[in-house]
């Protein structure tokens, strides 16, 4: 088989529907089965996935870690869809002054982006799949 | 030929009678997460318009305990299987 | 008033397959999935994107007229629906069961679409070369 | 004598039965969000098993297009008529 | 084997009513509702009130022997059930529709249930002065 | 009719449900009915409702304002459950320094509390109403 290049569109909050952990764990068989992981996109309850702050007791994944991982490893670029995360909650800390918060929520390799970004990853990529709740 | 994902249990009916609207002959279903227990023999009905061209996730089955319980018509992949139906199919979508 | 079952449905997808195919499965207010996926519309058409849209299941009530905002003055979809047009998203698809198990007739409806029979939904799917559900 | 909540549409039909396994000869049904597509006439069959016992939120069902389609056989009640509702039954369950 | 069908089915509910009941819809694994429900009636339970569980729909599931762990290590809810009898909750029922349809015998769960019918479920919802639904 | 006492219990994240709407709307009809909303409990996915971080668009409802003017106006108390918090980054200052993070995403009237509080809300109060997606 011929390399080739996924992008992910993950809809699902963590800790709340199995399809978090099925989009992390179909992403490390990606990569383990030698293609590439260019984008996973967060959308809808999904950009939860990217809190800075979630802290799962010791014995679960952590889902954020393990996108961040995949970013460190294989170079698979997080985006974040920036009008779903800012009504939730969801934003760095450049969103946050511009909003006047002191706090934030999502740190690097997590980026804020536009939902263009998706269409621009469906066009890119061999390959776009969906896990959603 | 495209791959559908479904991951949501027979009760879900609606989302079948949808998939099954979209599903063409040369197309192929893979059972995820809570469809799992579409296969087992008792909501063989759910998958009628689709027999032949079932599989479901081995990993999703196990955790539920239903994986001595499959009906003998749907193949069971693992995560590797998943992602050659990937390869092999162009396109994939998503059924919730 | 003009029943779809009146009309000649249509078994295979007349209209020229669009770049990306977005299929709508739910209702207005009750949920963000059909507002996400009319974003995903309108962005994809902006960016120059042809852009079709399927609705089945409950994402026929989308269409329906006399839609308002709702609790707390929570925006409604119908605003981007007629939108739709100043995108030049133009092919509007649904599933014809659907509309007939809703009892809807196009007299209900804000704008007119193609009902499709199951036949013409997988072709509709395979037609594309690129599909969303929401 | 319950006051039973339901917020999905009749597509969810695994909900609608098991509310049916639940619901009392004394119980009320309250219709909300999307549950509003019941009070449709071409939903009447997923109402069947709460006959005469059933309303539905006049808000939601306005933001829907729905305020002149509703059948006759349903109780239209504002938000306020859902408080009173609440008031004269002890008990609240929600389905979803 | 003892299927449900050969045992008598309680048309009423013989067991006391508890303080509380907690109704379980969802298959284990695929949403975190199952879980969350399990917590409330264990807390319930370990803050001194008689719990009652009720299995409805998917949520007889829960019950299935053999489970594991889930994807990437995700705990199931298998032991939260083999924990119930530790918080004395022993009083468990599951629906007779939910049971038949999904072809499930006595022998195919982890903790024996009472299974009932249509009129003993709404009997149960209405003997209980407090009721959660997961 | 005499004044009850209300508890709500709220599953639904915000602004990607109805449900999360329809707990403010009803909890709002409730003290204008001249009742008493003693207790408001999230859980599931509703603890997203308590960020202090959400920015909705300004022509949208603030959930998390709403359910703040609820507390100062009338009292009601606004209870996240810690478990369902933590794991989905829902947490104020002592939870996040104990986690080792510099950021929160909960503040004051908002409190992490256990599953405990849900079980005495629905003991104390004369109703509980559930909204969930």
């Amino acid at each position: 088989m011929p390399m080739l290049t996924y992008a992910l569109l993950l809809h699902a909050a963590p800790y709340s529907h199995q399809a978090a952990l099925s989009a992390l764990r179909f992403a490390e068989t990606v990569v383990a089965g030698g293609h590439r992981l260019k984008t996973v996109f967060f959308y809808h309850d999904g950009v939860h996935n990217a809190s800075a702050l979630m802290s799962p007791p010791q014995d679960e994944v952590h889902l954020a870690d393990g996108w961040k991982r995949l970013h460190e490893a294989h170079g698979a670029e997080l985006l974040v869809c920036v009008a779903a995360g800012l009504r939730r909650g969801v934003l760095d800390t450049s969103e946050a002054s511009r909003h006047g918060l002191a706090v934030h929520s999502v740190e690097p390799p997590f980026e804020l982006t536009g939902v263009g970004q998706l269409v621009d990853a469906m066009l890119a990529n061999d390959r776009l799949i969906t896990f959603a709740p | 030929m495209l791959l559908h994902l479904l991951n949501r249990s027979p009760q879900s009916l609606s989302v079948y009678r949808e998939l099954g609207e979209a599903f063409g002959a040369d197309d192929h279903l893979l059972l995820i997460e809570d469809a799992c227990y579409a296969a087992l023999p008792s909501a063989s009905a759910a998958l009628e318009p689709f027999e032949g061209r079932v599989s479901v996730l081995a990993e999703d089955l196990a955790s539920r305990g239903l994986a001595e319980r499959v009906s003998p018509a749907i193949a069971v992949v693992d995560m590797n299987g998943f992602l050659s139906l990937t390869e092999s199919h162009q396109r994939c979508v998503s059924w919730f | 008033m003009t029943t779809f079952s009146d009309m000649e449905t249509v078994s295979d997808v007349e209209t020229v397959p669009q770049d990306l195919l977005i299929v709508l499965r739910h209702p207005p207010h009750g949920s963000q999935w059909l507002r996400e996926g009319l974003d995903v519309a309108l962005v994809a058409a902006a960016f120059g994107q042809r852009v079709g849209l399927l609705f089945q299941g409950d994402g026929v009530y989308a269409l329906l007229k006399g839609q308002q905002a709702g609790a707390l003055g929570q925006k409604g979809t119908h605003p981007q629906i007629a939108m739709l047009e100043m995108y030049d998203i133009d092919t509007l698809w649904a599933s014809e069961t659907a509309l007939a198990e809703r009892g809807l007739s196009a007299d209900d409806l804000m704008l007119p679409v193609v009902p499709l029979n199951a036949e013409a939904v997988a072709e509709c799917f395979a037609l594309h070369p690129h599909a969303l559900i929401f």
